[in-house]
């Protein structure tokens, strides 16, 4: 039996509330607690990706209750990747939050972030799409507090808008959550997948409603048009590490579209997918469009670095919106790219920000800054990321796109979109960058010391800031130059992800089942022929 | 009455909804916790409705109410009451430091003086 | 040393009656339960009820306490009265001030409660020394009555209770 | 009999929340409002103590005694905000 | 495999290592850093030339290493007769341009970037020609675009230099995207995105209906690259470089780089129609106009540019051609240009560098002041215009002479005459770089005194045009083996190369004199040509690249900023708008078949509460600018809900409604006591009218779901059945609601506490956050609108607390310890216990009570997530799962049987984050109140008789 | 028969005094006097009600439970409380000094209280 797959989930919790309890006074004990803990929270999702590499679904059940019952936590390939994926996200940014000095300008940076942690992974490891929401409200609850950390008249209005514009998309989840279970009687995501398969033609358009709110639920969270407009402003506006870090929230959005997209709503589905698909497809072409428009037309880095994101997650669901196992493991590479670009992105032009008075990032031309060279080529190498430019991961993973739509209806227009979305946002890169990094003022010519205020910009302590971008930028180009390998464990994800009688198996009946059904007979006054006959009947119930 | 829990839920929805479409942040929040009524009635009445089943368990109880929606929309109650807190605190946070509740931001992108002659 | 462990003896016996009319079965357990919690609640909130009240007379409480009911019932057929069948403009609001002897806060809540729950009237505020009560009396033909019943009525009682 | 006195009570409780509604909705004055209000909750504590005779069931009375108490702060509240703006200066 | 192929990526990886070396070495002098530099492209170069003997020797050398086999895309490089040439010709002139850029090059310019930016350049280039994998190949192209995105951009204080730089990206980058394309199609057409397998499948290729597609998109990328018409423009204004790159950039290396795709391809695309009219038109059209462009520039280096863009569209023409004749010329031409416009560029650079202006009206007489340069333009020159015996006259005869014998539409004219037009600017051009800048008087209005460079600076052109004359005098011995192997490795066969000076009395031959006759006639009309040039309208490619550009930018701008206007209400009617039609959507497809439940009927109770609700939230509707009214309203509904829950059998959803309703109103009173009263009037009719249809469309739509729900039944049974079997004798209560929340889902509610928990520390953070900015200052001046009452603690109410809080207190405890078995529980006993001491709060103000608080809200809901997580992580102990629970009874003999059970210790831990989580809102809340000035008083009550004489209204200091 | 009587008149006094005050909330002409209305009649409105339901399952059901009990003594103690500060309101909007009796004091009725602002305090945070 092994208890490691909730640790991702219960160790952030309780290092924040031991940060909370006991250190919140003392910035330097939070870094380091933080930092150690995210440590070894990376080498258990570490540990946790080599077990789910064996190809072995392991579940827990929680409570020792059986599912569909209790609620249980899924360890498949994808869930171990993006937790993986997460906990290095989070250490990276945790380090240049204490670099840049970030966690100091507000309270309890580092249990927030502790806590939205817990949120993302406890969203990738569910088993229930009940439990999912709950997590889903514990990463946004932190976020709410991460966006608005330090403060700001801009930032809280901004913080504002991002707040109510969410809690539209939780009320909508319920929403969705309600007609499902209305429906199916169940919650188990694995249970979902067996009674939707099953469902009788009169509830056909009840589980379709339902299906269409979960999909537009997790399209508010991936930013998918016409349900993007909460994240220019809070892309915009949020603290950088704390963008950084939101570089995996969008990418909760597209997991969850993925995971109930083919486990419940499979693609096997005619009356499901023949909605869904189209749907996924439009918005997702929309959005590119519009993203990288928005990359063009942006006159602030900040601004042009959010629409970025948009793009990406147009590209991202491009990809996804045909649910074929190429385009789903190419979407997957896209995921793990754009995760680390966007987080690049960011960090890059908070140091911009950070070094340019009175976090100025936008196009208009001011004196040169600190470092400008250094953090040009990161920017650089990030936006070339971001745009798909070779040779960085973007690039692979756009042609990986590309060629797997190749066969799919549409191809051409998918093509055409892509290609010339590209385009715009290559020059609205070129145009930002340079306007940003090459048209620099001589200093002289805006020197007003009177008007810049000394502590306005408090000199960064380089060394763990530039550390964390460039590891960052390690990652995006490991990505790239182990792209075999890693798209061959994307392949057998994607492979797993499609084998949805596996995880039906597993979950419901499956031996990887910790603890068994034997557990179950020890509870208090529990009894195990009573659970166990609860189950079979359950089982018979399905089988006509 | 299921009609009318229906309606209900309409309305709360409906009401929530325009007010949510106001101006100023304070008729927003009101709006927001129309809808959590809502979407809580909705919740809850996805286990259908029972009139005196409540599900506590008693050897003459003639049935019970569907439990698991209610446990549902307990949590649900939960979070909805935390978001509502931090956005009415957040509201108030917004109105104190720039003087206005108005929720729309204007010109979230304004154009830097531009160089003269130069496409930059 | 008794007087930190157990700051409000009154207090805590009424905690047990609560508890057992809330747990509404009386068993040695639940009596200990109610003991426990009687006992630490008043410790717990000790901070917030700085001072002890004195009660000198406590039996007549019991006389006072069944005055009151009565005169809650009249004052409810009273109202009833006035409301369904009284015209508005047969109708005499008056406000009446009571000069209070009572010092004690406690008392002076206990008399201006008793005010609002009986007839016709509501204690509506306290001078700023505490030495008077704001009365209004929904039908009071004759202010001054109304004064002198609550002093007599009430007031005098209290002070028995109380001081 | 107890049936039809508890149609009768049910019927005075049910005609009585309409009058409060409509004292909230039309008053000349705040503190009206917020009297109303008290009144409705009051009324409410009775309606639910009658249908709990009526389904005979003692599960209801935990939500009187909660509405009794939360109705009493919220009053407060209300009227303390009427008088200081800030309800717990 | 011949081994030889290994190094091949060392070749494609020096330059990439080189760059790295300049941001190493920098510290160590410009001169070491320009020769650790040149010393990486000089071994890259060497292991070239190594390799280089079995290339001649008619061996192809392979190298291969997997990628991303999932993509096709793998390191894979080759070597042969066409990648040599060009290898040779990037790393050589590469070399050269490295001496010369360190001589070149000011103090003032940061010389480690620029060989950064070169040498990654250079690598992409080399990478490009050496590549077997059509996609490895892109990757390098793109990085051509990128490397020379930076090398033009290079003056970066120099605006012409930006929008060069970003031109020239825009338009490679679009030929790029276009190529992508096109080479995934030629990959899915052959099934390998291998060169040297694609390469063998030309009639697969040129059978398939994705032939076209994939040719234009290629050729696009090809176009742009090689500036070929329409996409020529972003070449002259490259010329913002500095002079090495343009020498390097324009000569050699990234403008071939279309050129040699070409080539590279050739076997497999060209040969069809469609291949001839594409490129052989552009090619010519190119040419043409270059050079007429060209003759007409007075910027030095735009001559040379415009002239290059017109050798281009000559090599292009001829590859266009699709004869393997044409294809030798080709590959000739590409090698001669290299060699004199090199060279050219570099001299150029020497007279700019050396006068201080480019600007061919200012200079002139130079030919005694720098002799040496004079010679070297001289000779490059001649060789441009195709004069015997130099190496530019030999591929431009070969050129001529394949254009006079190919029809155009059938037309044997017009190429040859067009051709010939083509050369004869091309001699226009050529003289007047020689006679207007050094023949002609000396001046005296130079803006700097020019004199020859220093050697180092002249000795790389010096080379170049040792090469132009060695070859124009021995071609067949110095570059005919060359022009053969690159031929038969364009052309797939075994071409050999008859290179000579005199082929009779050909068309090329009276086609050639025509050339230079009337080019030198007209270099003799120029200032009439100049003046007619200047005065006809003609289209400036910049002016409307870059209208296009700005329009595009602002249209995005407009678009981007129309959209995302910063107006959450217009976001909210978009979603609600969306949400609801995609619901709609889902809903029509498919039918609904009849209800299966019966319904209840209506009971009057439910249908006031009915009435309550929704004339509650009608006139929320209408009356919300009345705050207080919409609280008071909003109470109602609450109320309302409520008495839904309590009728339809949910008593723990009804007391948790009631508990959470009142603290959210003090919430929002709280606020409310700072935030404006009223809300003003601003949406008029239509955006109301808007607003409402999209709010009665949801509403109903939400309506009609809920009904449709109502009438049915679950499809199969619900899980709930387990819930209700298991509750008592599997989780130990018989409340199954409470047992689904401590045990069956016990992990949610582990996540809700947290939730609750994350919102206090948000709350508290985000007022610090408040106080610390302007929103704290402004408080401090801040004052309420009516006047306040006074009697802050009113007696009646101190008094009242004392008694009614320990008794509130209880019923918490009574609610909290009966959860388990009936409704109650941790969350609901957590509110009445914050409520209760809520009432503390406001009969004797926050902070007085808070001063006798004995624990920290932080601490408490730190405390109350690890009670809840330390519960769970015991049942490890036990070896079971988190949050597994456990029960049973205790007996004490006297007294009774006490039930256990760790769920109680789970909702202890939800019970204390509750009251630490609403207890620090509250505290939060209440001190923004103390920095508007707000005082602590000292006394629980402001009135009391019994203090006798002490002031009534005393305050701390 | 007699428990019977008994609780059905206690239900039907209950019923009658809720109407009754939540009318005089309507009828009464002047926010004080409305004031009386409801605060009285509903506590023994309520009150009637839940004496009824103890009557009821106490003698009719045999569970007899003091929760109404509980309730109504809980009502009867914060009633006046409420009707209090809902008076303090009206005398704080709509009264002034002269338009009540004097207090017989030194000191004004303590809403109208005002003691003289202090200076400014600084922030206090715990
Ligand atoms: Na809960
Ligand atoms: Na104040």
């Amino acid at each position: 039996m092994t208890h490691w797959i909730i640790a991702p989930i219960v160790l952030p919790a309780v290092m924040a509330a031991i940060i909370v309890m006991s250190m919140r006074h003392h910035v330097l004990l939070q870094r380091i607690f933080s930092i150690a803990g995210l440590t070894a929270v990376i080498a258990i999702a570490a540990g946790l990706a080599v077990q789910a590499s064996t190809g072995v679904i392991e579940v827990y059940d929680l409570g020792n209750w059986p599912a569909p019952f209790g609620i249980v936590l899924v360890l498949d390939r994808l869930s171990a990747m993006m937790v993986l994926l997460t906990a290095v996200l989070a250490l990276v940014v945790t380090v240049y939050a204490a670099g840049t000095d970030w966690d100091r300008r507000g309270n309890h940076f580092h249990a927030l972030m502790q806590f939205q942690v817990m949120g993302i992974m406890g969203a990738f490891l569910t088993g229930d799409v009940f439990n999912l929401f709950v997590f889903f409200e514990v990463l946004l609850i932190a976020s709410y507090g991460l966006m608005i950390h330090a403060g700001g008249t801009r930032r809280l209005r901004a913080g504002l808008q991002y707040v109510v514009f969410n809690l539209l998309g939780s009320t909508l989840f319920l929403f969705a959550l309600g007609t499902i279970y209305a429906t199916t009687g169940t919650l188990n995501m694995a249970d979902l997948a067996v009674r939707v398969s099953e469902i009788p033609q009169s509830d056909i358009a009840l589980i379709r409603v339902g299906a269409v709110l979960l999909l537009t639920v997790f399209a508010i969270k991936a930013a998918l048009l016409p349900l993007h407009f909460w994240l220019p402003e809070t892309y915009a506006e949020a603290p950088a590490p704390v963008t950084a870090l939101f570089a995996i929230m969008t990418k909760v959005g597209a997991y969850a579209i993925l995971r109930v997209f083919t486990l419940i709503f499979g693609p096997d589905l005619p009356d499901i997918a023949d909605v869904v698909e189209p749907l996924l497809l439009g918005a997702a072409l929309i959005t590119i469009t519009i993203g990288m428009i928005g990359v063009l037309g942006s006159n602030r880095l900040g601004r042009l670095a959010a629409f970025a994101v948009i793009g990406s997650m147009g590209t991202v669901f491009i990809g996804m919106s045909s649910f074929t196992p190429e385009t789903t493991t190419a979407t997957l590479y896209y995921i793990l790219h754009s995760t680390l670009s966007t987080a690049l992105l960011f960090l890059t032009v908070d140091m911009v920000r950070e070094r340019r008075m009175g976090s100025s990032d936008g196009y208009a031309s001011l004196p040169a800054f600190r470092q400008q060279g250094l953090i040009a080529a990161l920017f650089f190498a990030a936006a070339i990321a971001m745009a798909g430019m070779p040779p960085l991961s973007g690039f692979v993973g756009k042609l990986l796109i590309l060629k797997s739509v190749w066969p799919l209806p549409g191809a051409g227009l998918i093509w055409a979109v892509i290609l010339v979305t590209s385009l715009i946002a290559i020059v609205g890169f070129a145009q930002g960058g340079s306007a940003v990094f090459w048209k620099t003022k001589a200093p002289e010519e805006s020197a007003e010391p009177a008007d810049a205020p000394a502590e306005a910009a408090p000199e960064p302590a380089q060394g763990l800031a530039f550390t964390a971008a460039f590891s960052l930028l390690a990652g995006i180009i490991l990505l790239t130059v182990f792209a075999g390998p890693v798209t061959s464990y994307l392949s057998a994800t994607t492979g797993q992800l499609y084998q949805r009688q596996g995880y039906v198996d597993a979950v419901l009946t499956g031996p990887e089942r910790v603890g068994g059904d034997a557990g179950y007979g020890a509870k208090g006054h529990g009894d195990a022929d009573d659970g166990h006959g609860e189950t079979d009947t359950h089982a018979t119930e399905e089988g006509h | 009455m299921e009609l009318l829990l229906a309606s209900a839920i309409g309305v709360l929805t409906a009401g929530g909804i325009y007010l949510v479409l106001r101006l100023r942040s304070f008729p927003v929040i009101l709006g927001v916790s129309l809808l959590s009524y809502a979407v809580n009635l909705f919740l809850f009445a996805s286990g259908r409705l029972v009139v005196n089943m409540p599900p506590i368990l008693s050897d003459d109880a003639a049935g019970y109410t569907d439990p698991l929606p209610q446990a549902l929309v307990l949590t649900a109650i939960v979070i909805s009451f935390g978001m509502s807190a931090v956005v009415v605190m957040l509201a108030l946070g917004a109105y104190l430091s720039s003087r206005t509740d108005e929720i729309d931001i204007d010109d979230p992108d304004p154009i830097p003086e531009a160089e003269p002659g130069a496409v930059e | 040393m008794l007087r930190k462990l157990l700051p409000h003896p009154l207090l805590t016996l009424t905690l047990i009656i609560v508890w057992q009319m809330l747990v509404n079965k009386l068993t040695p357990g639940n009596l200990l339960l109610g003991l426990i919690l009687g006992l630490v609640i008043p410790f717990v909130t000790a901070a917030y009820w700085p001072n002890r009240p004195r009660l000198r007379n406590p039996l007549a409480i019991i006389e006072y306490t069944a005055i009151v009911i009565w005169d809650i019932i009249v004052a409810n057929v009273e109202v009833a009265y006035i409301i369904l069948f009284k015209s508005n403009a047969n109708t005499h609001p008056a406000w009446v001030t009571i000069p209070l002897d009572l010092r004690t806060p406690e008392a002076i809540t206990v008399l201006a409660g008793t005010i609002t729950l009986t007839p016709g009237t509501v204690s509506s505020d306290v001078s700023a020394c505490g030495k008077a009560l704001l009365v209004h009396c929904l039908d009071a033909p004759d202010p001054d009555a109304v004064r002198d019943q609550i002093k007599d009525r009430y007031e005098r009682r209290l002070k028995e209770i109380f001081e | 009999m107890i049936e039809y006195a508890l149609l009768f009570a049910l019927a005075c409780y049910g005609a009585a929340l309409l009058m409060n509604i409509y004292r909230i909705v039309i008053a000349p004055g705040v503190g009206d409002r917020v009297l109303a209000l008290d009144t409705l909750v009051i009324n409410i504590i009775a309606l639910i103590t009658l249908f709990g005779i009526h389904q005979s069931s003692t599960m209801y009375f935990e939500a009187s005694l909660i509405i009794a108490m939360t109705g009493f702060v919220s009053t407060v509240s209300y009227t303390r905000f009427m008088l200081r703006g800030d309800i717990i200066e | 495999m011949d081994t030889g192929g290994n190094f091949l990526p060392i070749i494609a990886a020096l330059p990439f290592v080189g760059a790295l070396i300049p941001g190493v070495m920098i510290r160590a002098g410009r001169t070491a850093c320009a020769t650790y530099t040149f010393m990486a492209s000089a071994l890259a170069f060497i292991l070239l030339m190594l390799s280089a003997p079995a290339v001649f020797r008619g061996e192809v050398l392979q190298f291969q290493l997997e990628w991303l086999p999932m993509l096709g895309l793998n390191v894979n490089f080759m070597l042969d007769g066409l990648g040599l040439l060009f290898a040779g010709l990037i790393l050589g002139i590469g070399m050269l341009i490295i001496l010369y850029a360190r001589f070149y090059l000011s103090r003032e310019d940061p010389m480690g970037q620029f060989y950064t930016y070169l040498l990654l350049f250079q690598g992409a280039m080399v990478g490009i020609v050496l590549s077997d994998n059509i996609l490895l190949l892109l990757v390098f192209w793109e990085l051509t675009s990128l490397s020379s995105f930076l090398l033009i951009g290079y003056w970066k204080h120099l605006p012409e230099g930006r929008q060069g730089a970003r031109m020239a990206l825009t338009v490679t980058g679009l030929g790029g995207l276009a190529m992508i394309a096109g080479m995934l199609i030629l990959g899915s057409i052959v099934g390998s995105y291998d060169l040297s397998v694609i390469l063998q499948h030309k009639e697969l290729i040129q059978a398939s209906p994705y032939y076209l597609p994939a040719l234009i998109l290629i050729l696009a990328g090809c176009f742009t690259k090689s500036a070929q018409f329409p996409f020529h423009f972003w070449l002259p204004h490259a010329m913002a470089a500095p002079t090495p790159v343009s020498a390097y950039l324009h000569s050699a290396t990234m403008v071939k780089a279309g050129l040699f795709l070409m080539a590279r391809m050739w076997p497999v695309l060209s040969g069809t129609p469609e291949w001839f009219y594409i490129v052989a038109t552009t090619g010519l059209i190119t040419m043409v106009l270059g050079a007429v462009i060209a003759l007409f520039k007075d910027d030095l280096k735009a001559l040379l540019a415009f002239s290059t863009v017109s050798h281009l569209g000559l090599i292009t023409m001829l590859l266009g051609f699709g004869t393997e004749a044409a294809a030798i010329v080709a590959v000739f031409h590409i090698l001669n240009h290299a060699t004199f416009k090199a060279a050219l560029f570099m001299s150029a650079g020497i007279v700019d560098h050396e006068t201080h202006t480019r600007d061919i009206k200012r200079l002139g007489g130079l030919r005694h002041l720098m002799p040496v340069t004079f010679v070297i333009v001289t000779i490059a020159a001649l060789s441009m215009a195709g004069i015997p015996p130099l190496n530019g006259f030999l591929s431009k005869e070969m050129m001529l002479e394949e254009a006079s014998h190919t029809a155009w539409l059938s037309n044997p004219w017009i190429l040859p005459a067009l051709a010939t037009l083509g050369a004869l600017f091309s001699v226009a051009y050529s003289f007047r770089l020689v006679a207007h800048v050094f023949l002609g008087p000396k001046r005296d209005d130079y803006p700097a005194k020019p004199h020859d460079p220093a050697f180092g600076m002249w000795a790389s052109p010096a080379f170049l045009v040792v090469l132009v004359v060695l070859i124009g005098l021995m071609p067949n011995l110095i570059a005919g083996p060359l022009v053969d192997i690159t031929a038969a490795a364009v052309t797939g066969g075994h071409p050999h190369a008859h290179i000579s000076h005199w082929h009779g009395l050909v068309p090329a031959f009276w086609m050639s004199v025509a050339a230079i006759l009337g080019g030198a006639l007209f270099l003799s009309l120029h200032g009439a040509l100049e003046r007619g040039w200047n005065a006809a309208p003609r289209p400036e490619a910049k002016v409307i690249f870059d209208a296009i550009t700005r329009a595009s930018t602002r249209a995005s701008h407009w678009l981007t900023d129309t959209l995302h206007n910063g107006s959450i209400t217009r976001y909210g009617a978009i979603f609600a708008a969306a949400i609801t039609a995609a619901g709609l959507f889902a809903w029509f497809e498919s039918p609904m078949s009849a209800p299966t439940r019966e319904m209840l009927p209506i009971n009057a109770i439910m249908a006031i509460g009915w009435v309550l609700l929704v004339i509650s939230t009608g006139c929320i509707i209408a009356f919300h600018r009345n705050r207080i009214l919409s609280l008071v309203l909003l109470g109602v509904i609450g109320l309302a809900v409520s008495m839904a829950f309590v009728y339809f059998s949910a008593p723990d959803l009804a007391l948790t409604q009631i508990s959470v309703e009142v603290v959210t109103i003090i919430l929002l009173l709280l606020a409310l006591n700072f935030l404006p009263g009223r809300t003003p009037v601003e949406s008029g009719m239509p955006r109301r009218l808007r607003d409402a249809v999209i709010a009665g469309a949801a509403g109903l739509a939400v309506g009609g779901l809920t009904y449709a729900i109502l009438l049915r039944d679950f499809a199969a049974e619900s899980i709930s059945a387990y819930h209700l079997a298991n509750s008592y004798k599997g989780g130990g209560g018989k409340n199954v609601v409470n047992v689904i929340l401590v045990d069956f889902r016990g992990f949610d509610t582990f996540g809700e506490i947290i939730v609750l928990g994350i919102a206090a520390l948000v709350i508290y953070a985000l007022t610090k956050s408040v106080l610390r900015g302007p929103g704290g200052r402004w408080l401090l001046n801040w004052g309420p609108d009516d006047d306040e009452a006074g009697d802050r603690h009113p007696l009646m109410m101190v008094v009242v607390t004392r008694v009614i809080m320990p008794i509130a207190l209880m019923v918490g405890a009574y609610i909290f310890l009966r959860g388990h078995n009936a409704p109650g529980g941790g969350f609901i006993a957590g509110l009445i216990v914050a409520i209760a001491l809520l009432m503390q709060y406001m009969a004797s103000g926050f902070a007085w009570a808070e001063e006798r608080q004995r624990y920290h809200y932080h601490a408490m809901i730190a405390a109350g997530v690890m009670t809840a997580a330390v519960t769970g992580m015991g049942s490890w102990l036990a070896g079971r799962q988190f949050l597994t629970s456990s029960y049973g009874y205790i007996h004490i003999p006297p007294i009774e049987e006490f039930e256990w059970a760790t769920a109680m210790a789970f909702d202890t831990g939800v019970f204390i984050t509750v009251v630490g989580a609403v207890m620090l809102a509250l505290h939060s809340l209440s001190s923004m109140s103390r920095r508007t000035g707000e005082q602590v008083n000292i006394h629980p009550m402001d009135v009391d008789p019994g203090r006798g004489a002490a002031p009534a209204d005393g305050k701390e200091a | 028969m007699f428990v019977e009587i008994l609780i059905s008149a206690g239900l039907v006094i209950s019923g009658i005094f809720g109407i009754v005050g939540s009318f005089g909330l309507i009828k009464l002409p002047h926010p004080m006097m409305r004031l009386h209305a409801p605060t009285k009649a509903t506590t023994l409105g309520v009150g009637g009600a839940l004496i009824a339901s103890m009557l009821y399952f106490g003698l009719i059901e045999r569970d007899l439970s003091f929760h109404e009990l509980m309730i109504t003594v809980f009502l009867f103690l914060t009633a006046p409380i409420t009707g209090h500060f809902i008076a303090k309101t009206h005398i704080h909007r709509n009264e002034n000094k002269d338009s009540l009796p004097e207090t017989g004091t030194a000191r004004p009725w303590a809403t109208f209280d005002h003691p003289q602002q202090e200076q400014e305090q600084p922030e206090q945070q715990s």
